[in-house]
């Protein structure tokens, strides 16, 4: 995308500019405002984006260049030797504040109703660089105000300040042209290519990126006001990619996911299915421990499960499985296969996990499970396959399971005297246990994913287990308490070390330092 | 838990029998010690504070004195919300005298903006004028509830009525008897009105004689006197040891008043006396305060008298609200009245300890912000917590009926001392 | 406000007891090596020059992110001089603790056991470190950046019944 | 039935009685306390609706009003007390922090004294004017008239109907917690 065409062009020459009288060296190719970006100086922009190419129509981010008549758009000017730029002369800031109050001139008074507003790059441009009063109060050119664009999207039309992010959205990341300009001057607006709707798989990143209300996603609007939310960094758990997300959560409720910059994994973006997966994390959840159907207290059916493992481990130690699922955080993993080692003393570790989708070449990847990689490291080469689990149901080797997380793979089930499942949600699975556990989902429990690149990447918990549930660690350690073992566990972070210690290949990870969740009113006036 | 105490029984013990003659010389009879335990809820303390004392009879031996019961997490909630939404909390902080409190953190404030030298003078003004009357106030609720204690009901009525005034008066300006949150960042969010400066005349010539009716129904009161006469003695060094301000520590002859000794505002325009105790016994304590309600009327003549006209309010968009008229009809200032209100007002990144004289002592600020809405760190250093501590030291060896007056003269008020 | 307390501490302390020194909206303030806390405390309170012989406030701060994490923050007023100076020292994340200023001012006890209370700053032979604005069954440390607001630890079951929730092991 | 008749017009009788000799035990604990203090002065004399007396025993006290926040480290003390006081008893919140915590809802704030005891009236306001005090006094006589009150309530559910003589309940103290 544009930030690599840049750094790929040209040689890696090293040119010398003096920005606001300071002299620096940068990279040639970079434009003036990512260098001034890099030295930390301010300058105001509506239509660049790290992650899109710089038409330069928004006129937000002009410099003064010495030499040059008018000042330069610094989104659109690469960096040369011996330029000298001005960032804050009075002509400049003069300059940025009539294309200020230019855009501003018909924009709605909507913030009050505006799903952006608290996030809204206009707000903050006016508010740091300009609060004068109006000069003017003409009435305003009105425009449609809810034009269905798609899938997910409203358009409000009046709000858009034509910064064009949107359609170069849609055609450098998405890689379809669903949206385009119509008509000049005032009467300008933003719409969808004629026969078509905007229904690309990454339409929503369209909201992310407008700095205004135009674009508002029909998932969030109107749910909550943006600087009520919390913000939570976190791993999207839709498939294998790992997009790095941000929950964004209050009162303990998930309000939307919005993709987390990392140029390794997802870059600025992520797909709409995986903006959705948090919906499942407040549908139909197993909210007590259940045993034989009933729901019970966690210490009687801690006891009960001991006892059942304990009855068939000393049976026939051969025919008690471990299903480990590629859906749950490397501690869930780590802590129950050194379970099934330890104390089960069982070699049939099965994994088993969400069957394959679609996937494209851009972010989606086929295998729906965020943590294979790490379940299979963790797992080792002994660890059986889903195929080889239903084989051995089938063929009735197995008595009893017990299943971390949901797998379809665990059937038929007919064979099978204990069944002990460990389960977010309700399903067949759980009517079926002779003993079921209510599990935390990845929003609520510390800990890691690794993806398809073998990255371990760090969730945060963003809201509250639901119910009495618990997070996977922890339930095995008082499970291997209850059945005997002197397990320490307090925290996921113990847990985590001590497999990083374990596990080959998981050396190189972090746990990252502990950080207070921040409510976006107060994430410094972000947007 | 024992939630009443004993009644106040004489200090003499008198046999019913035998020849007085033979009583020992030490007026107590030998009396094994006994715990006991006052409060949290008890009729003498206004508010609750928990005492655990080890007693001889009527004597106190030690005192563990307990607080923390009205811990509101003043600072939990001001890191949580923006920095003009904590005025609420300063009101909650001393609510005996709301407005000084108010006044101590705008000023606070203001110095991290580097516009505490651009605040109208009128807006000053006020701020000088609403803040002693609610000294003024707070002398007059810690004189009314000692009374009380004492069992002077009369002079509660009285000074209850001297209140209530100035109460409707601060009413008629903020909307609010008690919790006022009239102060701003900038200045004040209304003016005075009309005539506000002839009721208040009329009011403290009132509050005058009310006063004076109280110095005569108790200054020359024998029973009060006795219960106040060298009772709780503080020394002028323990007052510099243990932090003690404000009355407590005037009483005590620490004549320390940051009005004179660092003028903020334009305390430093008055004319007007610092009262201080020679013996630093439960009376200094209630003469000081006595005397400092004359001094505040004092200053609120003289603050009337040259009372500016201008504006009320900086005029800086960034701090100041704007006008409503724009707010509804430009997007410009709706714009600017939603950052305000959302974001709240950003405050460079740096620390201040700011202090002025609360009702009762150095009322100190000491703010740590990082640069965005919202304070990192907003402490207030309540000066009846450092006077409430002292209690641990002048108690033991007083009578449990002693501790009553000089509690009450202490005046630790929770929601500062707990905040 | 001349500067005659941060003068008299450089000339004073050469051997790094000082870290750091400042002068902000005119407050003074200077960074103290935890290791000198009290001595330097003492100083300020019997030199004549300074003669900072007043408590004024002792608290500490939770820089979450930064190491070291906490600060110890000690206001002092010189009741003659009429100046201030604020000394804060760096204590660590994991055991953070400081000598304490209660033998040279008696007023500080009941702030560092509030200090001990909300930020888990432990003061060394302070005469009884205990809670003070929280009851002594509460766990943690409320004023820690990281400790949740609404983070209540009721010591009675609500009224009507109770919610029978069991507690996280 | 004539029994029920005779009780029912006897409670009515005790009722009205209670209801205009109200002993009130004040919790006073934080600045609802101040505008407390004004409903008893000179002005708004709560003299007039016979509740003047305050008793600082909750044992001779049948009226608990909860002035200002409770805190969590409070709470036990207030339900003591309530559990000290005779049946029937009645419980005013004065002040959004007694109801509901108000604007503190944070690690130490009860929110609202209804967490630990029964409360028959609340009153708004951050403080309440002393009107509204008066206010909930009167809305309280109406129902301890018509014997609506929480401890009347059960009362009668205990024993049929509400008796002339003042009912000793079993202490509910083993409810209460640690008791502090």
């Amino acid at each position: 995308m544009a930030g690599e065409k840049q750094a790929a062009s040209g040689p890696r020459a090293k040119v010398k500019i003096v920005i606001d009288g300071r002299s620096h060296e940068f990279p040639a190719g970079l434009t003036i405002l990512e260098a001034c970006q890099r030295v930390g100086i301010k300058v105001p922009f509506f239509c660049w984006h790290p992650g899109l190419s710089a038409p330069a129509v928004c006129r937000q981010c002009l410099v003064e260049i010495r030499g040059f008549p008018k000042p330069i758009p610094s989104c659109y000017t690469p960096v040369a030797d011996k330029m000298e730029v001005i960032t804050n002369s009075p002509k400049v800031l003069d300059v940025r504040r009539q294309m200020l109050e230019f855009t501003l001139l018909n924009h709605p008074i909507d913030c009050p109703i505006c799903d952006k507003a608290g996030e809204c790059l206009l707000q903050k441009h006016y508010f740091d660089w300009d609060v004068r009063l109006a000069r003017n109060d003409g009435s305003k050119v009105r425009k449609a105000k809810v034009v269905d664009l798609g899938r997910h999207i409203v358009l409000d039309q009046e709000r858009c300040i034509l910064c064009t992010r949107c359609i170069r959205v849609c055609n450098e990341v998405a890689r379809q042209p669903d949206l385009v300009m119509a008509f000049r001057g005032d009467r300008q607006l933003l719409t969808t290519a004629p026969g078509q709707r905007l229904d690309n798989p990454y339409s929503l990143n369209t909201v992310d990126v407008c700095p205004v209300g135009a674009l508002t996603a029909k998932d969030f609007r109107f749910s909550m006001r943006a600087w009520e939310l919390w913000a939570t960094p976190s791993v999207c758990p839709g498939c294998a990619t790992g997009c790095n997300i941000e929950i964004h959560a209050a009162h303990d409720v998930i309000r939307r996911l919005i993709p987390r910059p990392n140029p390794a994994v997802n870059k600025y973006w992520m797909c709409d299915e995986g903006r959705l997966t948090y919906k499942r994390v407040h549908q139909d959840r197993l909210v007590a421990p259940l045993v034989a159907g009933a729901p019970a207290r966690w210490a009687a059916a801690l006891a009960e499960v001991a006892r059942l493992m304990a009855w068939a481990r000393d049976k026939s130690p051969s025919s008690l499985g471990v299903v480990l699922s590629a859906q749950t955080s490397n501690e869930d993993l780590f802590a129950f296969s050194r379970l099934a080692s330890e104390h089960l003393r069982t070699d049939r570790v099965y994994l088993a996990g969400a069957r394959e989708g679609w996937c494209d070449e851009i972010l989606v990847s086929a295998d729906k499970n965020p943590n294979t990689t790490g379940a299979k490291l963790i797992g080792g080469p002994t660890v059986r396959t889903a195929a080889d689990l239903k084989q051995d149901l089938k063929i009735g080797v197995l008595k009893a399971l017990l299943v971390l997380g949901e797998a379809d793979a665990v059937s038929p089930l007919d064979s099978l005297q204990t069944l002990v499942v460990l389960a977010s949600h309700q399903g067949p699975l759980v009517t079926a246990a002779s003993v079921a556990l209510p599990l935390a989902m990845w929003a609520e429990t510390d800990g890691t994913f690794t993806n398809r690149q073998g990255k371990v990447q760090r969730l945060h918990a963003a809201i509250a287990p639901a119910g009495q549930s618990r997070p996977g660690w922890e339930i095995a350690a008082r499970l291997a308490r209850a059945m005997g073992a002197a397990w320490t566990y307090a925290n996921a972070k113990q847990v985590f070390s001590e497999a990083r210690d374990k596990v080959m290949l998981m050396s190189g990870a972090d746990w990252g330092r502990p950080e207070s969740p921040v409510q976006l009113r107060f994430a410094n006036s972000r947007g | 838990m024992n939630d009443h105490a004993p009644s106040p029984t004489s200090r003499r013990v008198v046999m019913g029998f035998g020849d007085a003659a033979n009583l020992p010389e030490d007026d107590e009879l030998p009396t094994e010690s006994m715990p006991l335990n006052m409060g949290p809820s008890h009729p003498a303390m206004h508010g609750t504070v928990r005492m655990v004392l080890e007693v001889e009879g009527e004597k106190v031996r030690t005192v563990d004195v307990q607080i923390g019961f009205l811990h509101r997490c003043f600072e939990k909630e001001a890191e949580n919300a923006t920095w003009t939404q904590i005025f609420p909390y300063t009101d909650r902080l001393n609510y005996v005298s709301p407005m000084l409190c108010n006044v101590g953190y705008a000023l606070a404030v203001e110095k991290l903006l580097d516009i505490d030298d651009k605040i109208p003078e009128r807006a000053q003004f006020i701020r000088v004028i609403v803040g002693e009357i609610s000294r003024l106030t707070d002398h007059l609720t810690c004189l009314a509830a000692s009374a009380m204690e004492l069992a002077a009901f009369t002079v509660f009525f009285y000074l209850m009525k001297a209140r209530e005034w100035l109460w409707e008066l601060l009413e008629e300006v903020s909307g609010a008897r008690l919790t006022h949150s009239y102060v701003r960042i900038g200045g004040v969010v209304a003016d005075l009105t009309d005539d506000f400066c002839p009721k208040l005349r009329d009011i403290l010539g009132r509050c005058r004689a009310a006063i004076a009716d109280v110095d005569k129904m108790l200054t020359s009161n024998r029973i009060f006197r006795d219960r106040m006469d060298g009772i709780g003695i503080i020394t002028r060094d323990d007052a510099i040891g243990w932090g003690l301000t404000g009355p407590v520590g005037r009483s005590a002859g620490l004549a320390y008043d940051v009005r004179k000794d660092h003028p903020y505002l334009v305390y430093d325009r008055f004319d007007f006396d610092v009262p201080v105790g020679s013996v630093g016994d439960n009376f200094d304590r209630y003469a000081v305060r006595l005397e400092e309600m004359r001094q505040s009327m004092r200053i609120l003549e003289q603050a009337m008298d040259r009372l500016p006209a201008g504006p009320i309010l900086l005029d800086d968009a960034r701090v100041a609200l704007p006008p409503k008229r724009e707010v509804y009809n430009t997007i410009e200032s709706m714009i600017a009245h939603f950052k305000l209100i959302m974001d709240g007002i950003v405050v460079p990144p740096g620390e201040i300890y700011s202090f002025t004289e609360g009702g009762n002592g150095e009322l100190g600020f000491y703010i740590v912000s990082d640069g965005t809405g919202r304070p990192w760190k907003c402490r207030v250093r309540p000066p009846c917590f450092a006077n409430t501590a002292v209690l641990n030291k002048i108690l033991p060896g007083l009578f449990i009926a002693d501790i009553v007056p000089t509690f009450g003269m202490i005046n630790m008020i929770g929601g500062e001392c707990d905040r | 406000m001349a500067k005659i307390v941060l003068d008299r501490l450089a000339e004073q302390f050469v051997a790094g007891e000082i870290t750091e020194t400042g002068s902000q909206h005119g407050n003074e303030w200077a960074r103290v090596n935890p290791a000198h806390w009290r001595g330097v405390a003492q100083f300020l309170r019997d030199d004549p020059v300074t003669a900072l012989n007043m408590f004024i406030d002792l608290t500490c701060v939770d820089r979450l992110g930064r190491t070291p994490r906490f600060d110890v923050v000690l206001h002092l007023y010189s009741v003659d001089k009429k100046h201030r100076v604020r000394l804060l020292a760096g204590l660590p994340e994991d055991d953070p603790s400081v000598d304490s200023v209660v033998g040279l001012w008696p007023g500080a006890n009941w702030f560092e056991r509030e200090a001990f209370d909300l930020y888990g700053v432990r003061f060394l032979d302070h005469p009884d470190l205990r809670r003070i604005l929280m009851y002594p069954e509460f766990v943690g440390h409320p004023l820690r950046k990281d400790f949740p607001k609404e983070g209540r630890q009721p010591l009675l079951r609500r009224f009507p019944g109770s919610v029978d929730e069991e507690p996280a092991p | 039935m004539p029994f029920s008749v005779y009780t029912s017009k006897l409670a009515q009788a005790v009722n009205w009685a209670r209801k205009f000799s109200l002993f009130e035990y004040p919790f006073v604990t934080a600045c609802c306390g101040m505008e407390f203090m004004a409903s008893w002065a000179p002005k708004y004399d709560i003299g007039r609706f016979g509740a003047e007396v305050p008793r600082f025993s909750p044992r001779q006290a049948d009226l608990l009003i909860v002035v200002g926040t409770i805190t969590e480290r409070l709470g036990p003390v207030l339900r003591r007390i309530y559990d000290q006081m005779c049946e029937p008893k009645w419980v005013i919140a004065f002040g959004v922090c007694a109801s509901t915590g108000g604007f503190y809802q944070n690690y130490s704030a009860m929110p609202g004294a209804d967490q630990v005891i029964p409360v028959d009236v609340y009153i708004p306001g951050c403080p309440p004017r002393p009107e509204q005090m008066l206010d909930a006094l009167l809305i309280l006589q109406e129902r301890i008239q018509k014997g609506e009150g929480h401890s009347q309530v059960v009362l009668r559910a205990e024993r049929g109907y509400v008796a002339p003589d003042a009912v000793i309940r079993p202490d509910r103290g083993e409810k209460g917690g640690t008791g502090r």
